[in-house]
């Protein structure tokens, strides 16, 4: 049965080491940093949104593969997030394309 | 032989009370969805009785205003969440263990907790009728009629909360089911060769875990507005009704694709067994099937087209609605070519199911209509759509899903059902359904609003309201019919055979009904017909090229011990306490408090209980050392 | 075992002599012979009285023939598959395990799709087309706000407040601003052409130009409480010269008679009524300058007469369920007194 | 039944895990929406250029992200049978979540003192609840961890058992996941 505790082939292998885990906290911690610096550099400001949603999507991204196993793990798994976070951004979007948050008499 | 296997094991449906409320196998969860599903559907079926009543001519008196307004919000609410919701739910607990090779759903207990959750919620939603304070702004309830302002009682608060827990069990039994269907397949049973029933049911359930989270923040919000003075929805502090539309529809589209699509699983299972050919295209069928599921949601504001959008939205959301035509369009040719070239052999199920298919084709030519706003700005809210709607529920998912009932019903009951009286039943369906709602496409075109108690006497839409209240009673004899014939089936003494259609798939290589553990030896899989594989060999089944010969009926006794989940009364229990945390809302906060207690405390009661009964034998006596 | 199933349920076959097809044809013919037996069909939306609703209706119809001619094909290709392999009597063989053709399969996609371009260029246009600009560049600017469950018409530039009947002259756009006081309501007359929602918070807009005289019902869409059934309206398009006149007498209010003014103030009325030229400038119901001119009380639920209008006053809310005018229990003299008055405000 | 290996080869608990974690997408994705949706909207102040302490929330950012580490490192350890830093790194973990919980509260609370309540204005509204149900979602994190460490010092949180460490933290690293795109969209894209 599912609910059981299996110990078996599942996450054989499955992840990384706690080097590879520490490196990436290092890693995280420091796109954070560039992130908060971003935000209090005045010159950077017409080009902020674009800069942060890349560092952002880096680290959500490094957190995904290594601290949740994804990059290791089978591929029905990135699948199933995929699909949830595709339709998630899409709806995002859409709102803020019909509030008029962003695109054509954005108010931002 | 089936008289012989009931006298083997335990009969699947004995013991008190007490087994019905602990249970966690999932054939028995699949009858209680089943049985709650229709008793709701008289509920529903009698406020719509009173609907027609009302407006069967302008003068009726049957109702008043505020109390006409209660019943078509309970009618539609009841009638998409606890009827047609529930429906689904029966037939996918019962049969998708049975039609992939499983012994039960991955979760068994939260299998339970959902469905008691479910139950209830739908309790909550009709206790407001007892408190003589029921909903009243539509089955969509928009904001800002459902504020504290203009919506002081505690009826939305009840809608509000009910549909919320509603909302939380479909998620739950989404998740179990997402991962049956994925994890629990039998041995060999590729995706491809997974019913297209099941693979319905697997867009459904991915469906909903995307589509009730969006409602449930719009209800969070709305919960917040009315129990805590946030302005969401509230115009007056800059917050907008618009964002409420979006949000309920966001959910609300994709939600009507989740009441037609177990229907369309249903139908692609009968049309082949009783044209004994297989499902014509079924790749096609599978990917039209997720086509629609994904187009689904980026379709939403075409129930918007009045609000005022724009042009540009207005015309992307067009587009894109039309778009679901193709896919659907792909089902519909694909169904009749399933026809073509067949022997049909006219039961009662495919009576259903090809009533289906001529229904709902009615429907969807008339959603595709909305479709374009030029024309919708004229149907929309109006009776054109309540003919639209009701030709896509009624036409299209009550009637496939009767035509599940039919066909599975002696799997499920191990009794057979009368024919004479089920042909009876459509028939008096049939012609009850278009004489109740193909006139309110006139009224539509004829200017009549929809959701009015009444109207004016010289605008001559009297005539074609008569005949739809006409209309509704026929249908209700139509489901008394049904009910005497299943009465009757019950009654019967005359064991159902374990394959009485000469079908294909899994779930009736097992006795009718079925034994607790479904399956004595776990069946391989080697076709997407593979009973029928077996009893037809390779020659005339050209997608299998293997010379393997299909998966046997199983036989009466499982050779190995098998252990089963245990009964347990935590899942119940937490839904109570659930239930109480929300409903608790309208008492106080006292209640709310005593219903997270018990919440939590039955939680870690279950995470802690072990889930087999370990050596559980499932020969000889009835077991008596469960735990719970 | 298995075996004998089998042949029992050929058996069952061969005995069934079905009628489902033939009576299929029938029940599904139904629908069409009911819209056969309404001859000529004259329901309010297939009869535009302005250039917006005949647009409309263009678009309805292309709609309407490619739908009705599908529908036609293929229930008809139902049909004829159910009739043609209905299994015959002794027939137990099994027919050919035909599993798809991809080619057919490709076609039947790409041929909704084809008809679906052809459905969607109409649309598209007339979307732009009915959401553009008015035609006329002087159109009649009009503001419709909607109350539960009343129609407040305002006509900025003649001065011109009234409820419930909406006058446009023929032949000149009228331009409507449409927003709400308190719910979403949805202003819609069903011969003019379609709906729009009137939001709180915010404005929609919709321009028409009638071509007809004549008065035409309306009523609102979009359920907004209570007695969302019985928010009507009427509209009346009047040629120009009745129109002309209308909004002459709409502005040269005569000085009420000072007495109906005084009972009418003391009657407390004047909390929510206005009546120009009067202390009296309630704005919760609608405004009572000309309400002797109207043909309806009460957003047309009532003709006005003075026996209606005094049962108005006597009890709003069995007129109108759930009516946010509150029975003030006025006396039956106080009652004729007012309802003199009021007949008088013309 | 127990025998019956699973089609995907993923134990089911930990595919459920993920499934349910792509239908959170869509309830954060629908909070962010609105927030996003609503942003500028507000009638009256504070808006969150006044009120939002970039600095206090980098560091809880950072906490909740080092919260990452620590449950990598327990699930590791329980992996592997190492009682003692499971315990280490299970107990760290419910140690930073409760840091970044106090810090949501002491937000939370400030803000209440320079005037954005719930109802004040809609960023109040919307940012309440946005943060208010990511905050839930942490503190159900860390009860369940306060779990896990118990039964860990109980000893009942052998290798056998390290699926349910591995499931827990999937939550939770999603948890940390949705912080990390609030954080970006609503206290530094302003
Ligand atoms: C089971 C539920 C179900 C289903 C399957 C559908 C299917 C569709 N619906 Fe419907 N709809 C509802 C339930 C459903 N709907 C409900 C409940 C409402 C009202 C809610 C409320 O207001 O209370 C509604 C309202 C509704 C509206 C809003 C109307 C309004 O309020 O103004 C629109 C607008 O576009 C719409 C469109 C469609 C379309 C395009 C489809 C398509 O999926 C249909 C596709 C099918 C076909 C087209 C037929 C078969 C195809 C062919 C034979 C191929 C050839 C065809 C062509 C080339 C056209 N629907
Ligand atoms: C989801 C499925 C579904 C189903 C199956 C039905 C079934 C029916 N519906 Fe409903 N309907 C909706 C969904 C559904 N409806 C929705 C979503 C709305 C919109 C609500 C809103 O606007 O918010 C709506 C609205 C709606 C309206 C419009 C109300 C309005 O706008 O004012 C009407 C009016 O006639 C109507 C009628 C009917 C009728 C006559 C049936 C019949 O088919 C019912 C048949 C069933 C029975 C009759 C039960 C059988 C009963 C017995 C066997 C017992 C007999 C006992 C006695 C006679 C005492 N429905
Ligand atoms: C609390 C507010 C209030 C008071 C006080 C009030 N009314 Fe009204 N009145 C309304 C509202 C609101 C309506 C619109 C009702 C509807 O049609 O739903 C209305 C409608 C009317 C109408 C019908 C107008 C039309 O064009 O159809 C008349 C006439 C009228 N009121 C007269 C009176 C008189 C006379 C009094 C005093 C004796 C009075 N009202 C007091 C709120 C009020
Ligand atoms: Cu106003 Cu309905
Ligand atoms: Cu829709």
């Amino acid at each position: 049965m599912a609910e059981h505790p299996t110990h078996e082939t599942a996450h054989a292998g499955a992840h990384a080491s706690k080097g590879t885990y520490w490196l990436i906290a290092l890693v995280l911690g420091i796109l954070t940093l560039l992130e908060v610096a971003v935000f209090y550099v005045p010159l950077l400001h017409s080009v902020i949104v674009p800069i942060l949603l890349v560092l952002s999507s880096a680290k959500f991204a490094l957190v995904a593969m290594f601290f949740m196993h994804l990059k290791f793990d089978k591929p029905i798994l990135t699948t199933l997030f995929a699909g949830g976070l595709v339709v998630a951004t899409a709806i995002i979007l859409s709102m803020m394309l019909l509030f008029g948050t962003i695109g054509p008499g954005a108010h931002m | 032989m089936s008289a012989h296997a009931t006298a083997a094991h335990p009969p699947l449906y004995a013991g008190g009370l007490r087994s019905w409320l602990t249970t966690v196998d999932h054939k028995r969860i699949g009858v209680l969805y089943g049985v709650s599903a229709l008793f709701y559907f008289v509920v529903g079926g009698v406020e719509a009785l009173i609907i027609r009543l009302q407006l069967a001519s302008p003068t009726a008196d049957v109702v008043g205003a505020d109390t006409f307004n209660q019943l078509f919000t309970m009618h539609g609410t009841t009638m998409v969440f606890l009827v047609l919701m529930p429906l689904s739910a029966a037939l996918f607990n019962y049969m998708i263990p049975l039609m992939i090779g499983a012994r039960d759903v991955a979760f068994p207990r939260l299998n339970a907790f959902s469905f008691w959750t479910f139950f209830f919620g739908s309790v909550l939603l009709n206790l407001s009728f007892f408190v003589g304070d029921p909903p009243d702004a539509g089955w969509f309830g928009y904001a800002n009629l459902t504020s504290k302002q203009y919506n002081p009682g505690m009826g939305i608060d009840f809608w509000l909360l009910s549909v919320q827990i509603m909302g939380i069990a479909s998620i739950a039994s989404a998740v179990n089911f997402t991962v049956t269907i994925l994890n629990m397949r039998a041995p060999g049973m590729s995706l491809m060769r997974v019913p297209l029933f099941v693979w319905m049911a697997l867009v459904v359930q991915v469906l909903m875990l995307l589509a009730f989270p969006p409602i449930t923040v719009a209800f969070i919000f709305l919960m917040f507005d009315r129990f805590f003075g946030t302005h969401f929805y509230i115009p007056s502090a800059g917050g907008t009704p618009i964002l409420w539309q979006h949000l309920f529809w966001i959910f609300g589209h994709p939600e009507v694709y989740i009441l037609i699509l177990p229907s369309f699983g249903v139908v692609s299972e009968v049309l082949p067994t009783f044209a004994r050919k297989p499902l014509f295209g079924a790749p096609f069928m599978i990917f039209s099937g997720i086509l629609i599921g994904f187009l689904g949601f980026g379709v939403w504001s075409h129930h918007m087209f009045t609000t005022g959008l724009g042009a540009v939205a207005d015309t992307a959301f067009s587009l894109a609605t039309m778009l679901i035509a193709i896919p659907t369009g792909v089902k519909i040719f694909n169904w009749i070519a399933t026809l073509w070239g067949g022997h049909i052999r006219f039961r009662t199920p495919l009576y259903f199911a090809v009533g289906m298919v001529g229904l709902f084709i009615i429907g969807g030519l008339s959603g595709i209509m909305h479709a374009s706003p030029p024309v919708d700005i004229q149907q929309h809210d109006s009776y054109f759509v309540v003919a639209h709607l009701h030709y896509v529920f009624f036409g299209g998912t009550v009637f496939g899903l009767f035509a599940g009932i039919y066909y599975w019903w002696p799997k499920v009951t191990g009794r057979m059902i009368g024919e004479g009286l089920g042909k009876l039943h459509f028939w008096l369906m049939v012609v009850g359904m278009n004489l109740t709602f193909f006139p309110m496409h006139f009224l539509g075109l004829d200017g009549m609003p929809r959701r009015i108690y009444t109207y004016a006497t010289d605008l001559g839409w009297e005539r074609w309201n008569m005949i739809a209240t006409v209309g509704a009673f026929l249908i209700a004899v139509s489901v008394l019919v049904f009910f005497v014939n299943a009465a009757r089936s019950l009654a019967s003494k005359t064991q159902a055979p374990a394959d009485p259609w000469d079908a294909a798939t899994l779930e009736w290589t097992v006795s009718s009904p079925p034994p607790e553990y479904n399956f004595a030896v776990v069946p391989t899989v080697n076709s997407a017909r593979p009973f029928w594989l077996h009893k037809y060999g390779p020659t005339r089944d050209i997608s299998t090229r293997t010379k393997a010969q299909g998966t046997p009926a199983q036989p009466d006794n499982p050779p190995t011990r098998i252990d089963l989940p245990s009964p347990s009364s935590w899942p119940i229990l937490a839904a109570l306490g659930l239930a109480l945390l929300g409903g608790g809302a309208l008492v106080g906060l006292w209640m709310v408090l005593f219903g997270a207690a018990v919440l939590v405390f039955c939680v870690y009661r279950w995470a802690f209980q072990p889930l087999e009964r370990t050596g559980h034998p499932t020969f000889g006596p009835a077991p008596s050392g469960g735990s719970s | 075992m298995l075996v004998s199933i089998r042949l029992q349920t050929a058996e069952a076959v061969s005995r069934e002599r079905s009628t489902l097809s033939k009576t299929l044809l029938a029940a599904l013919l139904l629908p069409i012979a009911g819209c056969a037996a309404v001859e000529s069909p004259d329901w309010r939306t297939l009869r535009p009285v302005s250039d917006f609703g005949v647009l409309v209706l263009d678009v309805y119809g292309d709609l309407f023939w490619w739908t009705a001619g599908i529908f036609v094909v293929v229930e008809l290709l139902l049909i004829y598959a159910l009739v043609r392999y209905r299994s015959r009597s002794g027939d137990s063989e099994v027919p050919d395990q035909v599993h798809g053709f991809t080619a057919l399969e490709i076609g039947w996609t790409l041929l909704p799709a084809a008809i679906l371009f052809f459905i969607a260029i109409p649309t598209v246009r007339t979307i732009f087309l009915l959401q553009g600009a008015p035609p006329d560049r002087d159109p009649l600017e009009i503001t419709v706000i909607g109350h539960q469950w009343w129609w407040e018409f305002r006509y900025p530039e003649l001065g011109i407040v009234t409820a419930n009947e909406l006058h446009v002259p023929v032949g000149r756009t009228a331009s409507l601003t449409l927003t709400s006081a308190d719910v979403i309501h949805s202003f819609w007359v069903p011969q003019i052409g379609g709906k729009r929602d009137l939001n709180p918070g915010s404005e929609n807009r919709l321009w028409f130009t009638p071509t007809e005289p004549g008065v035409y019902h309306g009523q609102c869409a979009e359920l907004c409480g209570t007695s969302h059934a019985n928010m009507r309206m009427r509209l009346f398009v009047d040629d120009s010269a009745s129109f002309a006149q209308w909004s002459a007498a709409m502005r040269a209010t005569a000085a009420p008679d000072s007495a109906g003014v005084m009972t009418f103030l003391i009657s407390g009325c004047a909390a929510c009524h206005t009546i120009a030229g009067t202390p009296a400038q309630g704005k919760v119901g609608p405004d009572l300058t000309s309400v002797g001119s109207r043909t309806t009380l009460a957003s047309s639920m009532i003709p006005n007469t003075p026996e209606m209008m005094a049962a108005w006053l006597r009890s709003p809310d069995s007129v109108k369920p759930g009516a946010l005018m509150p029975d003030l229990n006025l006396d039956e003299q106080r009652i004729a007194d007012l309802v003199e008055f009021l007949e008088g405000l013309r | 039944m127990d025998a019956h290996a699973t089609t995907f080869g993923v134990p089911s608990r930990k595919m459920a895990m993920w499934v349910f974690i792509a239908s959170e997408c869509m309830f954060f994705g629908s909070l962010i929406a609105t927030y996003l949706s609503y942003e500028g909207k507000s009638l009256v102040g504070p808006t969150p250029r006044e009120i939002l302490n970039i600095p206090l929330t980098s560091v809880s950012t950072f906490v909740l992200l080092m919260s990452s580490l620590a449950m990598v490192l327990a699930l590791e350890a329980v992996q592997t049978g190492n009682r003692r830093g499971a315990r280490m790194w299970l107990g760290a973990v419910v140690v930073l979540g409760g840091l970044f919980l106090a810090g949501q509260v002491y937000e939370f609370r400030e803000f209440y003192h320079e005037g954005l309540t719930l109802q004040q204005n809609l960023f109040g509204a919307t940012f309440f609840v946005l943060t208010g149900f990511h905050g839930a979602h942490v503190t159900v994190g860390v009860i369940w961890m306060v779990t896990l460490l118990v039964m860990s010092l109980r000893g009942q949180l052998g290798p056998e058992r390290s699926l349910d460490v591995e499931v827990a933290g999937l939550y939770w690293h999603f948890v940390d996941v949705v912080w990390i795109v609030i954080f970006t969209v609503v206290y530094l894209i302003q």
